[in-house]
């Protein structure tokens, strides 16, 4: 179809809203469908799908408890992490390559956002000065400071076999399918589903659904929310969940995925393809959570460790499987 | 008149305020007289630098029949030298403008106005000269004057001990460079910078130089293990002299390698690239790690110098092996990774010193453990503090990002070096920086967290109150500054364009004209990121999304005491603390590579006395370099010193012995 | 030059060297000093001898200096020191005998050795007594270090100070060779003269041994 | 003896060496000691001129004097510092009085003694028959002897008696070696006066034997060795600075071990001159790095102020005999310039330590501290000559360390890295002790010192210059030793 610039611009504009917007709508379903599947897999019938929505739509409504002593930094950092997550999770191609905004963050930039987020929240942690705030915020620290590593060594494995760190160009690269399939990226496959564990709180390093603080990181931090603001870090926590999957999806499963030119069976299609993988991650997720157990806090640098060790193998394997 | 006439004018200029200052005396108008007068000079300098680096000028150089009989001094001022010059006078201008009102809470001014203007001097006049002798005459004088503030509160031992230290340290650093000079000039005995360029020295020679320079100028700015003075001189100073120590003075130290390695030596294999990236690395890492486990609010920004220092100096060595391999862009991006880098930290860390300052003027405390809650006693000093800690914690959209940003770029470029020791050495040290950055995120939010959020932990921090108009003004100045340098990157790189083109022979596209104001180091297609439009991102959704909750849901709020699981305890000793915080990763990192050694004795159920907790940290460079070393020197002291006391006939036996020995020299003399 | 002036002048020379290796082994200090005195008396002789040879009279003068100063006065003054001080009569050595006398053998040894293979340009009497004359400063040198007693060490000092001279007038035409035996002789008198002020009974360096051991800049107490 | 009178009437040499001898007798006799003190200050001012007219001189050379590159500047040096000590030492005896240290009657003895060491330096340094060298040096030894005994306390005598003994030891075998000297240049020149004369036997250097030469050299060494205070022979050196009065602790420093270093040069110019002979740059290199590094080692125990830098100045005498042992144009312009700058700042150094030992009425360096609060100026002044002497910029101690090892690192790297090693564990004990004096809460007693700061500021000042310019007659007169020295 033969545009002119400034329609293909707003065409452009169009498609990163939308998924700029989707990130963020289909996120609680997403979320909910975790917690479905796990609760089945534990024999219980578990909330239903929509059980997120209803949460947030409540805690919106209800007026927030602050605590006295509580500064600015307690009550804008909810917006903050959220609009990090959030601004993050667009930049991640989701349906299709090349969007209009695509190349204003690479890879690493889109985890620096992320910790932005991190930044904030244990920030937030640590306001009010209470003793489970500061332990949630330097566990999660410390877990952050053993992901990042990894984290930037399965970029490194990934921009080696595509040339870029550009996630969308990854993405494109990826899809043609002409780079094969690699011992290499299997292994990155593996740290970063590790890694995403560690992030999103999941078990074995974390529990969302715990009850008792000492084992609690992220839940220990924002135990003084409530109302409007925990919505928000909830909400922000679910986007970081999708963020992942579409991560995960868009580095090693980009087939689908909406390229070059942006038919509209090409954006439908890649829309279904990835609403597909989310299911998919979704359901996979839980099932992979029930079957371990969660850790007590000093194993993680051995589970974490495992995630580093493989992406570093990854971009070892790369140098030699390159054979120069 | 040339360019670096003019500089030499403004050191002039610093030192003849130095001579006003002594003459003054302990006046109190010489306080804002003399940081006045220094604030002015800088911005000239400032405004030259500037125009030298943008108007891309030609090196303009002067001679002045001193120094060296028959060399005389060279100055010139380059690329390199303005874009350095714009460094250090910056900073320079930001502590003389937070001076005026900082300068009035000193209680001994005599012991840092004269010392002020000089120490200035002497670090512009090392970014002017141009032969070895007035360098490291420059290099050693500008140790001096630092040196004499560092001891201005000398009635504390520790800042006694901390000046001892720090000048025997530079000696060391100046006689490494010295040696490094001889071999350089050897050939021609010439010592000037342009006759070393000309003079060719072997391979060997050229290496021994390189690391001679690695080891001098390293243990100026910082390098681990040359390190043990940095943290001990930086917060033993003033804080705006601090920030200046540690925001300035280390990079003067960034210079003397860059000038020497990259200019000076010119030639070089990339093994040495290798190890500049290896010692980067280990120092980013090892800083950092320090930083983490300090209580001391200076300490800690001193030691993320060292971690900082440790990153440019992984992008200078990427540089060097890039250059050492022909890759002409790629070295270029290291470079201007680096030197953005250099840039970037110059000015959050005097920020953040300077919000140090302010937290010790307001509370006369340093020691995290007795401060917090501070937000509410000093609003803007919180804002400016925070923003200077989200930059050194490297998170978008603020300017730390884009510097590690562009270094993880260069390391990604990393497989097209030949040597397989880069190859394998670079991802590790991708990995290095990373943990770096995530454990600068922590050790931040600690910072942050434990000062300026939770409950105030001692009196003096609930008492504490807002500091000066001045100081406030340099702080929210720095504080834009890291804004506008995260936001517009690819302004801050065309700047950076000259000196890349000098020492590199390429730079990196111009970025200024790209759509959007990105930055897009390679190509295109390899990577970019724009700072804007993540900014106006950020701000637009957060913006949003907290406009459409209040308008649509709740926007009430109630106060209400501290809930904590339902036993909240009022005791502000119930908090984390500024060491319990760092306890995980004190644990995972610190057991084996500090021996941290943890011992809680916990009192019997019935037991009235409190229950304890010990802990024991060693540092690794005093543990195995420095200790063994002072006692070997003490140990050989105390033997040597038997021959004070011998009797007259020792003496003669002594005298007897040695005829006897040249006496026999000369019987087997051909 | 006639053969047997050489042969009486290296009489002489070998004459001092042989008495200051008898001034090793001495181990009463009335007789080192005894000994000392006829070492002095030889020199003069043998000074004497010289200035007979090279024509030169000044040489004369040096010989009496030699003969009043070293032969005569300075000995009875020691003796008298001893006898004042009741310096105890016994020589108290660090090294023992033996080993000092082959030590003193060595030197000799060395001395001869370095100064032989000078080339014949050499003036020969000159050569020999040089070669004595370096022997006697090194043994005076030793019995200086390997004795305690501070007259021993006086004696010691003189007795290099006779190689110097012999040295000295060795060396034909040397300049200023009767003012520097003057101002030897005044620097020993100097010597004779601090060890009775300073009531120096055992070692040169305690200026009075129950008072001064005491009074050392930084002594080993502090440390 | 003809040329020595043929010097007179009044040309500058003979000045130089008739206005302090004459000043002998005349001070001897003089009972006030203001009057004494001033008129040794105006003897010591006019050695002085003439020592400056010496500059305009024409060089000339008899059998027993001569007037060359080497010694002008030398003279002008030692006048001048023994002009400016005299200044000094006229405030500090001053004080020394009050507190009944000395007594008006061995001021007398004080005075004339000044002025007969000082004339039998110059005449060591004038002197051309290397005999009348060795009269020189010996004299000014002897003289110095006195002196340091002179407060007649048990370690006043103790340390001069050490001084005496090993001092006449050293005068022996250094005239041994004299005449060894001569016995080799008379078989070549012929019997006689100019067989003494230095500058002839330089000329013969090539032809003499190189047996006896090394042979005589040693002996020299170790003789005049003795006096420069290289270790193993530094004995006295310590003790003589600790126990004597400040100025001549200050003169010891600044000007004895400096003739005493110039006679050892001259010697090895003849040596360099004679292919054959024993390599005197080694034995130099090596008695030098000794010297230094024993020295520096020994710096760390200190508790004496004053030993303190006795021994500061053994290590910087180590550091002049390494570079004349490396010997080549720059190091021994390096060489020369350390000697220059170490007589300046070291007597600077003294004249503080001095005034610094009466405010606080001890030398022990535990005993002082904080001196920054109770005498500033004091303060400034001795620790800008510590910071001097230790070879920090701007000072030409820094200049003449920079040419020494960037040039010797180049041909002796090992020795250089040892020589590094040296200068760090030196300055490293110097600034240790600098601080601690200098810094801290005062402790003590402070008295408050009269004292004329002005000779401290005018070796500083000259110190400061030399570091930043050395003026262009000056370089000329390095570049010429510095080639004769080979």
């Amino acid at each position: 179809m033969a545009l002119t610039v400034d329609t293909a611009l707003a065409v452009g504009l169009a498609l990163q809203l939308l998924q700029i917007t989707l990130v963020v709508a289909i996120a609680p379903l997403i979320m909910g469908l975790t917690r479905k599947v796990r609760a089945r897999l534990l024999r219980r019938r578990g909330p239903p799908l929509l059980q997120p929505y209803l949460d947030l739509w409540k805690l919106f409504h209800k007026e927030a408890v602050v605590a006295d002593n509580a500064s600015w930094v307690y009550r804008r950092a909810p917006y903050v992490i959220f609009a990090a997550t959030w601004v993050a999770a667009g930049l991640v191609p989701t349906y299709a390559t090349g969007l209009l905004f695509s190349w204003s963050a690479d890879l690493i930039a889109v985890v620096a956002l992320l910790g932005t987020a991190r930044f904030a929240l244990a920030l937030a942690g640590m306001d009010v000065g209470t003793a489970f705030g500061g332990l949630g915020s330097s566990r999660e620290m410390m877990i952050a400071s053993l992901a990042e590593p990894a984290m930037l060594l399965i970029a490194f494995a990934v921009a080696l076999i595509a040339g870029t760190t550009q996630l969308s160009a990854i993405a494109a690269l990826f899809a043609t399918g002409d780079v094969g399939v690699r011992v290499s990226l299997g292994l990155a496959l593996l740290a970063l589903i590790i890694v995403g564990i560690a992030e999103n709180a999941r078990i074995p390093v974390d529990n969302p659904a715990t009850h008792l603080e000492l084992t609690m990181v992220h839940e220990a931090m924002i135990l003084e929310y409530s109302g409007r603001h925990l919505a928000m870090i909830e909400a922000a926590a679910q986007v970081k969940l999708v963020l992942y999957f579409s991560l995960v999806a868009c580095l090693f499963a980009p087939f689908g995925m909406a390229a070059g030119d942006k038919s509209w069976a090409a954006l439908a299609l890649g829309l279904a393809t990835w609403l597909a993988k989310l299911l998919v991650f979704a359901v996979l997720l839980p099932i992979a959570e029930t079957t371990v157990a969660k850790m007590r806090v000093f194993r993680y640098p051995a589970f974490l460790g495992s995630a580093f060790a493989a992406a570093a193998l990854a971009v070892f394997l790369r140098f030699v499987s390159r054979g120069f | 008149m040339p360019e670096v006439a003019i500089g030499l004018w403004c050191i002039a200029g610093f030192l003849g305020i130095g001579v006003a200052a002594t003459i003054l005396g302990g006046r109190a108008i010489a306080t804002p007289l003399v940081y006045g007068a220094t604030l002015l000079v800088a911005l000239g300098a400032v405004l030259l630098a500037l125009t030298t680096l943008l108007g891309g000028a030609a090196p303009s150089t002067v001679v002045l029949p001193i120094g060296l009989p028959g060399i005389g001094a060279h100055f010139r001022l380059d690329a390199l030298s303005a874009f350095f010059m714009l460094v250090v006078n910056l900073g320079a201008a930001a502590a003389s403008l937070y001076g005026i009102g900082y300068g009035r809470h000193e209680h001994s001014p005599m012991r840092v106005l004269p010392f002020f203007g000089p120490f200035l001097a002497g670090m512009n006049l090392v970014l002017l000269a141009a032969d070895a002798f007035s360098f490291l005459l420059s290099w050693e004088f500008m140790s001096l004057a630092s040196w004499t503030l560092v001891v201005a509160h000398h009635r504390e031992p520790a800042n006694i001990r901390a000046g001892f230290i720090y000048l025997a340290m530079a000696s060391f650093g100046t006689l490494c460079l010295l040696l490094a000079f001889g071999l350089l000039a050897a050939p021609g005995g010439d010592f000037t910078f342009a006759g070393m360029r000309g003079a060719t020295v072997g391979g060997s020679a050229a290496a021994l130089a390189t690391l001679l320079a690695l080891v001098g100028a390293g243990s100026k700015a910082g390098l681990v293990p040359l390190h043990v003075w940095l943290p001990l001189a930086h917060p033993a100073a003033p804080s705006h002299v601090s920030a200046l120590l540690s925001g300035v003075m280390t990079k003067v130290g960034v210079y003397g390698f860059i000038r020497i390695v990259f200019d000076v030596v010119g030639d070089f294999s990339s093994w040495a690239g290798l190890v500049v990236v290896l010692a980067g690395g280990a120092t980013a890492v090892l800083g950092v790690l320090y930083a983490v486990m300090q209580r001391d609010l200076k300490r800690l920004l001193a030691y993320s110098t060292v971690e900082n220092i440790g990153i440019v100096f992984i992008g200078l060595g990427l540089a060097l092996a890039f250059r050492a391999n022909g890759q002409g862009p790629a070295a270029a991006l290291a470079l201007t990774a680096a030197l953005f880098h250099v840039f970037n930290h110059s000015v959050f860390k005097s920020l953040l010193f300077f919000g140090a300052g302010a937290v010790l003027t307001a509370t006369g405390e340093r020691d995290t453990e007795k401060l917090g809650g501070l937000i509410h006693r000093m609003p803007q000093t919180a804002v400016v503090f925070l923003i200077g800690c989200m930059s050194i914690a490297a998170l978008p959209p603020l300017n730390g990002f884009v510097s590690e940003w562009l270094t993880f770029q260069a390391i990604l470029l990393s497989p097209q070096l030949p040597q397989w020791g880069l190859k394998f050495a670079v991802p590790a040290v991708g990995a290095m920086l990373a943990l770096a950055a995530a454990l600068a995120g922590a050790c931040f939010v600690k910072a942050f967290g434990v000062v300026f959020l939770s409950r105030p932990r001692s009196p003096a921090a609930a008492q504490a109150t807002e500091v000066d108009g001045f100081a406030l003004t340099a702080m929210l100045t720095l504080a834009w500054i890291c804004i506008l340098a995260g936001t517009l990157p690819g302004l801050v790189v065309d700047a950076l364009a000259p000196v890349a083109r000098q020492l590199a022979f390429v730079a990196l596209p111009p970025q200024a004209g790209l759509p959007w104001l990105s930055l897009v180091p390679i190509a295109d297609s390899r990577s970019s990121y724009n700072g804007l439009v993540i900014f106006f991102f950020l701000v637009a959704s957060g913006t949003m999304t907290a406009a459409v909750v209040h308008r649509l849901a709740s926007r009430s709020t109630r106060k209400s005491p501290i809930w904590d699981c339902g036993y909240p305890l009022d005791s502000p000793v119930t908090q984390y603390s500024s060491s319990s915080f760092a306890q995980p990763i004190r644990r995972v990192f610190g057991t084996v590579l500090f021996g941290v050694h943890e011992t809680v004795d916990m009192p019997r159920p019935g037991e009235t006395r409190a229950g304890r907790f010990r802990m024991r940290v060693r540092d690794p460079a005093w543990r195995f370099v420095y200790g063994p070393l002072a006692r070997g020197v003490l140990r050989g002291a105390v033997r040597l010193n038997r021959l004070q006391f011998l009797t007259i006939r020792r003496y003669l036996a002594l005298v007897f012995a040695a005829l006897i020995v040249l006496m026999l020299v000369v019987a087997i003399w051909r | 030059m006639n053969a047997l002036w050489f042969d009486i002048a290296h009489l002489l020379a070998a004459g001092v060297l042989v008495l200051s290796l008898m001034l090793l082994y001495q181990d009463r200090i009335t007789a080192v000093i005894n000994v000392f005195a006829l070492q002095a008396v030889v020199l003069s002789l043998s000074v004497g001898w010289q200035s007979v040879v090279q024509g030169a009279p000044h040489l004369l003068a040096t010989a009496f200096i030699a003969l009043v100063a070293k032969g005569i006065v300075i000995p009875t003054a020691l003796h008298r020191i001893v006898r004042k001080l009741d310096v105890h009569r016994e020589v108290e050595r660090v090294v023992s005998g033996g080993p000092t006398m082959l030590a003193g053998l060595g030197l000799i040894a060395l001395s001869i050795l370095l100064v032989q293979p000078v080339v014949e340009t050499a003036d020969p009497v000159a050569r020999e007594d040089f070669a004595f004359a370096l022997a006697v400063v090194l043994l005076g040198l030793l019995l200086m270090i390997t004795r305690r007693n501070a007259v021993t060490q006086v004696v010691g000092f003189m007795s290099l100070e006779n190689g110097l001279v012999l040295a000295a007038t060795g060396a034909k035409g040397m300049p200023l060779v009767v003012e520097v035996s003057v101002a030897f002789s005044v620097l020993i008198a100097f010597i004779v003269f601090g060890v009775f002020v300073f009531r120096i009974r055992e070692r040169f360096d305690t200026v009075d041994v129950n008072v001064l051991d005491r009074f050392r800049g930084e002594r080993r107490e502090h440390l | 003896m003809t040329d020595l009178v043929a010097a007179l009437p009044l040309s500058p040499v003979a000045l130089v060496l008739l206005v302090p001898t004459l000043a002998i007798p005349v001070l001897a006799v003089i009972s006030d000691y203001r009057l004494s003190a001033g008129l040794n200050m105006l003897v010591s001012g006019l050695t002085f001129a003439a020592g400056l007219l010496l500059l305009a001189a024409p060089h000339e050379r008899g059998d027993f004097l001569i007037i060359d590159d080497f010694n002008i500047f030398l003279i002008v040096l030692t006048t001048f510092v023994g002009f400016t000590t005299s200044v000094y030492s006229a405030s500090y005896i001053g004080h020394e009085l009050e507190t009944g240290k000395l007594t008006p009657a061995f001021l007398r003895f004080y005075h004339a003694m000044y002025q007969a060491m000082m004339g039998a330096m110059n005449l060591a340094l004038v002197s051309n028959n290397i005999g009348l060298m060795w009269v020189g040096l010996e004299v000014a030894t002897l003289a110095t002897v006195m002196m340091v005994g002179i407060y007649r306390t048990p370690e006043a005598i103790e340390a001069a008696w050490k001084y005496f003994i090993l001092g006449s030891v050293g005068i022996g075998l250094a005239f041994f070696g004299t005449i060894l000297i001569y016995m080799v240049s008379s078989t070549v020149i012929g019997a006689g006066v100019p067989a003494m004369a230095w500058d002839e036997i330089v000329r013969n250097a090539a032809a003499l034997d190189p047996k006896l030469l090394s042979l005589a050299f040693v002996f020299l060494l170790v003789g005049y060795g003795t006096k420069v205070g290289l270790a193993p022979f530094h004995a006295w050196l310590p003790d003589a600075h600790a126990e004597g009065p400040t100025p001549i602790s200050a003169v010891l420093s600044g000007l004895l071990l400096n003739v005493a270093l110039y006679a050892l040069l001259r010697f090895k110019m003849v040596l360099a001159g004679n292919p054959l002979a024993i390599d005197v740059g080694a034995i130099l290199m090596t008695l030098g790095l000794v010297s230094l590094l024993f020295a520096a080692f020994m710096l760390y125990r200190r508790r004496d102020i004053k030993r303190l830098f006795a021994y500061s100045s053994i290590e910087h005498m180590g550091i002049a005999t390494f570079a004349f042992g490396i010997g080549g144009p720059l190091a021994n312009f390096a060489g020369l310039l350390h000697m220059t700058m170490h007589s300046l700042v070291k007597s600077a150094i003294f004249f503080a330590v001095g005034h610094v030992a009466q405010a606080k009425g001890t030398q022990r360096l535990a005993d002082i501290s904080g001196l920054s609060s109770t005498h500033p100026v004091l303060a400034v002044g001795f620790a800008l000559g510590v910071i001097a002497i230790v070879g920090l910029p701007p000072f030409g101690v820094f200049m003449s360390e920079f040419l020494l090892v960037s040039t010797a690192f180049g041909r002796q790297p090992l020795l250089t890295v040892v020589l590094v090693a040296g200068l760090i564990l030196a300055l490293g004990a110097l600034l240790m002790r600098m601080q601690q004096v200098v810094f801290g809460e005062p402790r003590g007693k402070s008295d408050p010192v009269k004292a004329s700061y002005v000779p401290l500021f005018v070796h500083l000042l000259l110190a400061l210059v030399a570091g930043l310019w050395l003026p262009e007659a000056l370089v000329r007169w390095f570049r010429g030793v510095a080639a004769l020295l080979g």
